[in-house]
């Protein structure tokens, strides 16, 4: 099956090509069969690779010479080995049900052949993305999503919020990415080659501590933009103006975390950097916490979800950024499942209730929605860490290893995990119990999701609650998988140490839930009470803490406002200005010698005169 | 002074005369004889110049000055009468309709 | 300072000087004379007293040439013309404009200074002594070698001249003929 | 010296220029047709241009008694006037009748001047030079004049007059100086004298005073006032074969005389040439700008074009050919923009020259007309491939090899300057809505006068080689002979 | 080496000359036939530049297929003609591009009746253009290729004036004199080359192989560069010689801002190599910190005055004055990776730039105006065009697997070795240059269709046929960028081994 690895990209590519051609005349239900069979038949041959390649240290598949130019070669081709075959199947698998999840969720839509085509694309650049060996190609697949990404989010073009998040989404990612390239293009002044298996051969040698620092640096800039964190994360809030699927998809289990995978994908590059290590870690641990506080006062469920994203993509880098690759990894794959599947829940809210999205307008939902209600429960209690759902295995491995390197790390985990209970609960409980505030004819009309749509989201639930148990402490399926590309290294033998921290981290979930429970269920003025009395830190949550106003009044204001001095003043009056001025000047030049010209013979005589009287002079004193 | 220098001196003066009266003077006519002074002051040089070399040469040019000044005094004087005619004055500042 | 074989008598130098100051006075009095009539027997004057220099400096033929050319024909054709132009008026109406007549002035003087400059600075007059010498006019004559060369040697500017006249009487018809023209219409 | 020396055969395109003169003012006096005695012009000038090209053809140097040369330079100019008089004859053939003009005394003095510029293009000696200069001088007065009826003609001749005879006068002063410094008269002898006092005032003094004479014949700042007035003054047909033809003439004096009788002086005369130059050309295209009657506007260019041949006198002996080569190119290009003039003078109003309102649209209602017009404009702006373009380029190339690579520079900004004034023409001719429906004239000549013209303008940017080698021979002539 | 052979470089030049000549004998009324006359023409000079293409040998640095010929020998002007990897490409580009601008002239063109009737002068310029420019990039006579060059601005003029907008008079003469001036310096220095030739050989010669080889004096070689310089820069254009373009751009008709945004900016670019980079690598070398500078200002400052303007054609326009600046960057620093850059972003540029214009000229074309603040939506009523427009601008900013990557992340490359803080600054061009685009798609394509924007048309057969190419092209090369680099390879490996030759930037 490795051999024929291939095939996963070219069945999405098939899917993109055969959906954007003919889709408009082959009818809703054939467009579905072709989109999502493509990765249906992709996500089998990831699975094949996944168990081909296990306990393999990786192969390169070359499929064509991309560019040539010098001594600067990129080949187009395939690196499948442990890390990869994972990500890919996750990516295939979720966006698998996705798919079919949005064959319901879209099916009212006109421009259904168009939703499939990007989806498609949007697997193939992430496929690029992750079985990349080399860093242009990588780069390929990271811009790749970011198209799809941006032409997903605007996907209802027609509303502007929509277009402008679409635009807002590419741009920031292209802050990230601008970073991302210079680091290539520092790997490659530093390697000559962009291959990644050359690279991190030779990287012990030639590497000194500053260059790795700003390789790795660069690096990370990319990673923050796709992955949101600060201070890039700005986009995924507004992301949510995409459809529900995508969101689920793309800015919950995939494309936000291709930083991640990333950053596992370099460690050899990032271990030799300490600082950046520290640098990763860092900012992991405060985007974990800083997004956190801000879903504690959204009102959008999906903002609410798409912090949680943003959230648990912070501890995903404190993974990373505190040398628990496999950890990173193991957490990226459970929240992939729960994540994905809170989406869906939301969607299915959404679906059920003409797209109303506002917590404080809906309630009581779970006599309406019980499936959905189970669901998202699951996910949630996933999310919080509840224990023996998957999410509590990862986030706990995370933090035992944040603890092992920084006890501050782990605090800022700790806190950001009763955090997470808290404001995952409390959506649950705003949305799901008490009376409903939703409007009366809505409220009617709510159903329940048809099969195509609850089908997916059971088999999330399943995944959500055993996808931990792959990576049980002392089981270590990931780690014992990733092993060959993500060694281990040498981790100070668990202790009681270890259980502790289970335990702790078990209470403060639980402890969140109840707070959780205790200020929306059982003292629902609480809230709003609390709000008016800490009002500054209340507005300060809710504006997000102002990054938007300062970016818009530190970055796009002052280059609007250059490029209209420079469009309406600086170009036409100075530049053009002139050059215009000169020409007016020989005019005014000519003018002021046709005066000269006065029509009367004596004043010419004169002019002879002088020249007679310059040139004799001039020749006789010369 | 030698008599050559004085000649070429007396025949700069007398040419420099007819060129201030090229400018002061406004009538056409008077400016036409100004023209014919400054000529005749050069004849006057290639007489001295040709005593002086012992060459026939400045002569012979001075008869084609002659030559010149009278085919030149048919031309002109045509011209002047013939605007004389259009417009009944020999003022050249008159006749400025061309200019700019 | 070069050689000058050009001797003069005394009296010579007199009447050099006495013409000299005519023929300035004769030009002055073309640029001063209120009337163009005035400025035309300036005119004459300057001419006359030329012709007198000319025979002086032993070119008689020129100068009596002179006299028949310029102070006959020539200018009789400038009062004839005057007669046709009303020369009786005063010349110029106006005033000059002060500024253009002292520009004019301070050049015309400059000028003036340059030739003198000129004249002081030059090394002589140059070549080889001619071969017309005291002694070959004696021999020949001055007529008759003065015609020799005109058609010998000057041929073709003696045939450019009477092109040149042609030219002119051509000119003039062709000036005169369409006024006449002009006027029958 | 004696009169077994005289080779007639050396003057004969001048003498063919002088017997169809004759031959005009004998027809005139039994034949009233105008048209009929302007192709007994047009083929005596034929016969010139023939001969000269016959001459060129042929070997041998001969000279009028050292009065008058035949060597390839003066061929070259013979060339060049004659072509400009054939051009000028057939663009004349309709004008004349249209507009009343004497046709015997206009046509007799046409072909008289040319055979004075011939002359003047061939003399060796100062009164030979002095004598065609007044020759084609008096010839153009009386032609500047001609259009009597009308009192812009009057008051062009005038101007020329007074101003040309002024000038001539410091020529003439100039002419005697040399003789004094040098004792002779024959340019061959001047040249000789020269290196033996080269600090001489007096000669220094003469060249000044010849250079003041030509520059006033050619235009060239600041003896050029005369020039917009008289030549929007004259009647076209007039104006176009003196913009050429005097022109052609003047420099090809100021470059006999300077290139080959004052080498040794060339440190002393090239910056004021240089600068007479520049100072012409920036004149010439600033006031052209500001012109919005053409024909004067094309005046202004003439002044500007002395500016660029300037630059090739100012180059010396490498600028000879450059300077020839640009006078044949300014000739068809020149004379083919008043051809179109022409063709568009219609009533009394257009007695001063055309305006550029009359030109709009010109190529809806005659295409071909604006076609030519718009490659006399091109080329005179120097845009190649067009025979301007390659004048400009063996002008500055010449002085760029002479060291003077800052007129060169100054040339090239100054083109860009024209650009817009020809531009101007063009863009009311092809991008401006049609004037008001006076119907341009069709008339065989013209036509044919323009084609040729234009024909000439491109094929001379297609091909310049044949001009070009003709050229190049010349100053071996020059010198050698 | 000499005009032995097969004259397929003077067939490729002069075969539109010839059609020119045909359209102009050919009676004015058959609009039909004029058209089909200039399409077939068009089309076998494209087959001819393919054929050129296939039949190049790449493993050769060299000049191929030269022909030489005596043409002015008393000054040393010969006719000259070669191609070389580095030029190779630039024909087929061209060669398509006016078949593109010949298919987009089916419409009658021009803002009034007369000229849009005007269709016999119309094709015959454009086809004199063709030959123009062809010419440009083949001549290898310094004196022809200034010919070629200044030539191509009579037919520019009139295509501008008489087929442009309001503005065109004003536009057209700016764009004349403004490009004549630029290169009126040049002229002067290709006669100065010319006479230190014939110092050092004896003999004037224009002859762009043996100037090559001469050893100037220094500082002959700064000075010289500068004046060549100057029209390259006009002509790309650099900034602060830009001011022409926007007006150029906005007002001449969509097939004519195609063919100079496509076509003639490269001229400047491959001036700046063939005659800056191969003839005085030590003057570009030490203008390069100004040359640098220039072009940096100009990719910031144009696509900052890209994001603010009010009329699309003149975001199109100032932003490719932007990725411009970055390839006369790619050439400043001259390594193997910028140079393929240099190589790559030429056809690219033309290829996208192209289908942006022309998708401007759609925009105008259905709804009569070029403000984007009179748009909005149009995705929705013309989902193609939305298609079409998305991909077009998708390869201007340079996403990957499109065109415009390829070539601009090997320039970024190229700077990096060379001089960090230029890739770090053209850089910023990629952030700004998607925020523009994005910008004015959002307000043409997406929001709501209110108004006239509700029922625009979407684009049809016509439209597809000039817009199709392009966009194939555009994702081919993208995938298959060595279609290119592969060719020029050796080409772009004898230029780097030049310009090492001189001691480089620091």
């Amino acid at each position: 099956m490795v051999a024929y690895a291939w095939l996963m990209l070219l069945f999405p590519l098939l899917g993109v090509l055969v959906n954007a051609f003919f889709g408009r005349r082959i009818g809703k239900r054939v467009v579905s069969w072709v989109a999502c069979s493509a990765i249906g038949l992709s996500f089998l041959v990831a699975l094949g690779v996944l168990v081909g390649v296990a306990g393999s240290k990786g192969i390169e598949q070359p499929l064509f010479t991309w560019i040539r130019a010098g001594n600067f070669r990129v080949e187009f081709s395939l690196l499948l080995d442990p890390l990869s075959a994972l990500m890919a199947a996750v990516v295939t698998g979720v966006s698998f049900l996705i798919h079919i999840y949005s064959v319901g969720y879209m099916a009212e839509d006109p421009r259904y052949a168009r939703y499939f085509t990007y989806l498609n694309l949007f697997v193939f650049a992430m496929l690029i993305l992750v079985l990349a060996n080399n860093y242009l190609m990588m780069y390929v697949g990271w811009e790749g999503v970011g198209l799809c990404s941006y032409l997903l989010i605007g996907f209802w073009f027609e509303r502007k919020s929509a277009a402008d998040a679409g635009k807002k989404a590419f741009i920031v990612n292209r802050v990230g990415d601008v970073g991302f390239a210079l680091g290539i293009m520092l790997i490659f002044a530093t390697f000559g080659t962009l291959q990644f298996s050359e690279v991190f051969r030779r990287a012990p040698g030639v590497l000194g501590p500053a260059v790795v620092t700003a390789i790795t640096l660069l690096l990370f800039m990319g990673a923050t933009g796709k992955s949101a964190q600060i201070p890039l994360y700005i986009w995924l809030p507004d992301a949510m103006e995409g459809p529900t699927p995508v969101s689920a998809l793309i800015h919950a289990a995939t494309m936000v975390t291709a930083g991640v995978y990333m950053v596992a994908r370099n460690h050899v590059l990032f271990d030799m950097a300490p600082a950046t290590m520290t640098v990763v870690a860092s900012i992991g641990a405060a985007t974990a916490f800083f997004a956190a506080t801000m879903a504690l006062v959204e009102k959008d469920l999906k903002r609410i979800l798409a912090y949680s994203t943003i959230s648990q993509l912070g501890y995903m880098f404190l993974a990373v950024g505190v040398g628990a690759y496999s950890a990173g990894m193991f957490h990226l794959t459970t929240h992939a499942f729960f994540k994905a599947l809170l989406f869906l829940a939301a969607g299915s809210v959404m679906h059920a209730l003409a797209g109303e999205i506002n917590i404080m307008k809906l309630g009581g939902l779970r006599e309406k929605l019980p499936t959905t209600y189970a669901v998202f429960a699951v996910g949630a209690a996933a999310l919080a860490g509840v224990p023996l759902f998957s999410g509590f295995f990862s986030k706990d491995e995370i933090l035992w290893r944040a603890f092992l390197r920084s006890p501050v790390l782990w605090l800022v985990g700790l806190v950001t995990a009763l955090l997470t209970a808290v404001y995952i609960f409390r959506a649950l409980f705003v949305t799901f119990w008490g009376k409903t505030r939703a409007e009366k004819k809505l409220w009617e009309h709510a159903h329940e999701a048809p099969a195509v749509m609850s089908v997916p989201m059971l088999i999330l639930a399943v995944l959500a609650v055993v996808g931990g148990y792959i990576g049980l402490p002392r089981l270590s399926l990931v780690e014992g998988y990733l092993e060959p590309v993500l060694p281990a290294g040498h981790i100070a033998e668990a202790g009681a140490l270890e259980w502790v921290l289970l335990a702790v981290s078990a209470v403060v979930a639980l402890g969140g839930i109840a707070l959780a429970y205790y200020l929306y269920v059982v003292r629902p003025e609480a809230p709003a009470r609390l709000s008016r009395q800490y009002a500054p830190l209340y507005t300060l949550l809710s504006r997000k803490y102002y990054v938007d106003e300062f970016y818009m009044a530190v970055v796009v204001e002052p280059l609007r406002r250059v490029g209209r001095f420079i469009a309406e003043l600086f170009d036409p009056q100075v530049v053009d200005g002139a050059v215009n001025g000169l020409a007016r000047l020989a005019g005014v030049c000519g003018e002021g010698l046709g005066t000269l010209q006065t029509g009367r013979v004596r004043s010419y005589a004169l002019s002879i005169l002088v020249g007679v009287v310059i040139i004799l002079g001039y020749f006789l004193l010369r | 002074m030698d008599a050559i220098r004085y000649l070429l001196i007396l025949s700069a003066v007398l040419f420099t005369i007819g060129a201030a009266g090229v400018l002061l003077r406004r009538n056409a006519l008077v400016i036409f004889m100004c023209i014919e002074i400054m000529l005749n002051a050069v004849n006057l040089t290639f007489i001295a110049l040709s005593r002086q070399l012992q060459s026939l040469d400045g002569q012979i040019f001075v008869f084609m000055v002659m030559a010149v000044a009278a085919a030149e005094v048919a031309i002109g004087l045509g011209i002047i009468v013939s605007i004389f005619r259009h417009r009944a004055t020999t003022d050249v500042d008159d006749v400025s309709l061309l200019k700019g | 300072m070069g050689i000058s074989h050009m001797t003069a008598t005394p009296l010579e130098t007199v009447l050099f000087i006495i013409f000299g100051a005519v023929a300035i006075a004769g030009a002055l009095s073309v640029i001063l004379a209120r009337q163009v009539v005035y400025s035309a027997l300036g005119m004459l004057v300057n001419f006359v007293a030329l012709a007198a220099m000319y025979i002086m400096l032993s070119a008689e033929f020129l100068g009596i040439a002179q006299l028949i050319v310029y102070a006959g024909a020539i200018v009789v054709l400038f009062l004839f013309a005057l007669m046709l132009v009303g020369g009786r008026r005063p010349a110029e109406q106006g005033r000059l404009s002060p500024g253009f007549a002292a520009a004019g002035g301070a050049l015309a003087v400059i000028f003036l200074a340059e030739i003198a400059y000129l004249v002081a600075r030059m090394t002589g007059v140059a070549g080889a002594r001619g071969t017309v010498t005291p002694e070959a006019i004696a021999q020949t004559g001055h007529i008759q070698l003065l015609g020799a060369t005109l058609l010998l040697d000057y041929i073709l500017p003696f045939e450019l001249a009477s092109v040149l006249l042609l030219v002119g009487i051509v000119g003039a018809v062709a000036l005169a003929r369409a006024r006449r023209r002009s006027q029958e219409e | 010296m004696n009169i077994a020396d005289v080779q007639v055969v050396s003057i004969l395109p001048q003498m063919i220029m002088l017997a169809a003169a004759l031959a005009v003012f004998l027809a005139d006096l039994v034949w009233k047709d105008r048209k009929g005695i302007g192709l007994l012009a047009l083929a005596g000038a034929l016969a010139a241009f023939a001969a000269a090209a016959g001459m060129l053809a042929g070997s041998g140097a001969p000279t009028f008694q050292h009065m008058a040369a035949a060597d390839r330079f003066a061929l070259v100019i013979s060339l060049v006037v004659s072509a400009a008089a054939v051009l000028a004859l057939l663009i004349s053939l309709d004008y004349v009748v249209r507009v009343e003009l004497p046709a015997g005394e206009y046509y007799g003095l046409l072909l008289l001047a040319a055979s004075g510029m011939m002359f003047l293009g061939a003399a060796t000696h100062l009164m030979t030079l002095f004598l065609s200069l007044e020759i084609l001088s008096i010839a153009l007065y009386a032609l500047a004049g001609i259009r009597t009826t009308d009192l812009r003609s009057g008051e062009a001749a005038m101007k020329y007059f007074l101003l040309g005879a002024f000038a001539s006068a410091f020529l003439l002063y100039g002419m005697a100086l040399l003789y004094g410094a040098t004792g002779s008269t024959y340019l061959a002898g001047i040249a000789a004298a020269v290196p033996q006092k080269p600090a001489d005032p007096m000669l220094i003094g003469g060249l000044a005073l010849l250079l003041v004479g030509f520059a006033f014949k050619v235009a060239a700042v600041p003896f050029h006032m005369w020039t917009p007035d008289v030549y929007q003054g004259a009647p076209s047909s007039v104006t176009a074969f003196m913009s050429v033809g005097a022109k052609a003439a003047g420099f090809a004096a100021l470059v006999r005389v300077l290139v080959t009788v004052f080498p040794a002086l060339y440190a002393w005369w090239v910056w004021p040439v240089g600068i007479l130059a520049v100072l012409t050309m920036t004149w010439g295209n600033l006031a052209a700008l500001a012109q919005g009657n053409v024909k004067r506007m094309l005046a202004y260019s003439s002044i500007a074009h002395a500016g660029y041949i300037l630059v090739g006198v100012a180059a010396g002996e490498a600028g000879v050919s450059g300077v020839l080569f640009y006078l044949m190119a300014y000739a068809l290009m020149n004379i083919g923009a008043f051809a179109v003039l022409i063709a568009l003078e219609r009533a009394e109003a257009d007695a001063a020259g055309v305006e550029l309102a009359r030109m709009s649209g010109l190529f809806h209602r005659r295409p071909w007309l604006a076609a030519a017009m718009t490659v006399f404009m091109f080329s005179l702006a120097g845009v190649p491939p067009l025979a301007g373009f390659f004048g400009k380029l063996y002008v500055f190339s010449a002085a760029v090899r002479s060291g003077l690579m800052v007129l060169a520079i100054i040339g090239v900004i100054n083109s860009v300057i024209s650009a817009y004034y020809y531009l101007r023409v063009v863009a009311r001719m092809a991008l401006a809505g049609p004037a008001e429906e006076v119907e341009p004239a069709r008339c065989l000549g013209l036509s044919i006068g323009t084609g040729i013209a234009a024909l000439g303008t491109v094929l001379l940017g297609l091909y310049p080689t044949w001009l070009f080698n003709l050229v190049q021979g010349t100053l071996a002539v020059l010198f050698g002979g | 080496m000499n005009s032995a052979g097969f004259p397929l470089l003077s067939l490729i030049v002069f075969l539109p000359l010839a059609g020119a000549l045909l359209v102009l004998v050919w009676d004015k009324r058959a609009h039909a036939s004029i058209r089909g006359i200039s399409l077939g023409v068009t089309l076998a000079v494209l087959a001819l530049t393919l054929a050129a293409v296939a039949l190049f040998r790449p493993a050769e640095a060299g000049m191929q297929w030269e022909e030489h010929l005596p043409w002015i020998p008393t000054l040393g002007i010969s006719y000259r003609l070669g191609v070389d990897g580095f030029s190779l490409f630039l024909l087929p580009l061209t060669a398509l591009l006016f078949v593109i601008a010949v298919l987009a002239s089916w419409k009658p063109v021009g803002s009034d009746e007369a000229s849009r009737s005007a269709v016999q002068g119309y094709f015959f310029w454009l086809l004199l253009l063709e030959t123009g420019v062809l010419g440009v990039f083949l001549a290898l006579d310094l004196v022809l290729f200034y010919v070629f060059w200044e030539a191509m601005l009579i037919p520019m003029y009139f295509l501008i004036g008489r087929w442009g907008g309001e503005r065109r008079a004003y536009a057209t003469v700016k764009f004349f004199i403004y490009t004549m001036a630029g290169s009126a310096l040049m002229l002067v220095a290709i006669l100065a080359l010319g006479y230190f030739a014939y110092q050092s050989t004896g003999a004037w010669t224009f002859d762009w192989q043996t100037l090559r080889g001469l050893n100037l004096p220094w500082p002959a070689p700064l000075w010289l560069f500068a004046m060549f310089g100057l029209a390259f820069a006009v002509k790309v254009p650099v900034f602060p010689f830009h001011t022409w373009l926007p007006d150029a751009y906005g007002e001449a008709p969509t097939p004519v801002t195609v063919l100079l945004a496509g076509v003639l900016s490269k001229m400047g670019i491959y001036g700046f190599v063939r005659f800056g980079l191969q003839l005085f690598p030590e003057g570009l070398r030490t203008a390069a910190p100004w040359l640098a500078v220039l072009a940096i200002i100009g990719i910031l400052y144009a696509s900052l005055s890209a994001l603010m303007q009010k009329d699309v054609k003149r975001v199109v326009a100032y932003s490719s004055v932007a990725h411009l600046s970055l390839v006369v960057l790619g050439v400043v620093v001259a390594n193997a990776q910028s140079l393929a850059g240099v190589v790559m972003q030429m056809v690219s540029h033309g290829i996208y730039v192209a289908a942006l214009f022309l998708i401007v000229g759609m925009l105008e074309e259905r709804r009569g105006t070029r403000l984007i603040a009179e748009f909005g939506g149009l995705w929705k009523p013309a989902p193609l065009l939305g298609v079409c427009f998305l991909i077009a601008m998708l390869g201007a900013v340079g996403l990957p697997g499109l065109n415009g990557f390829v070539g601009e992340f090997l320039l970024l490359v190229g700077l990096f070795q060379s001089v960090r803080a230029y890739a770090v600054l053209g850089a910023l061009g990629m952030i700004l240059g998607a925020w523009y685009m994005l910008w004015t798609f959002q307000r043409i394509m997406q929001g709501p269709a209110e108004g006239r924007n509700a029922d625009v048309p979407d684009m049809r057969g016509a439209d597809l046929l000039v817009m199709v190419p392009l966009l194939v092209l555009i994702i081919i090369l993208g995938v298959f960028p060595n279609l290119i680099l592969g060719p020029a390879g050796a080409t772009i490996d004898a230029l780097v081994g030049q310009a090492a030759a001189v001691a480089w930037l620091p």
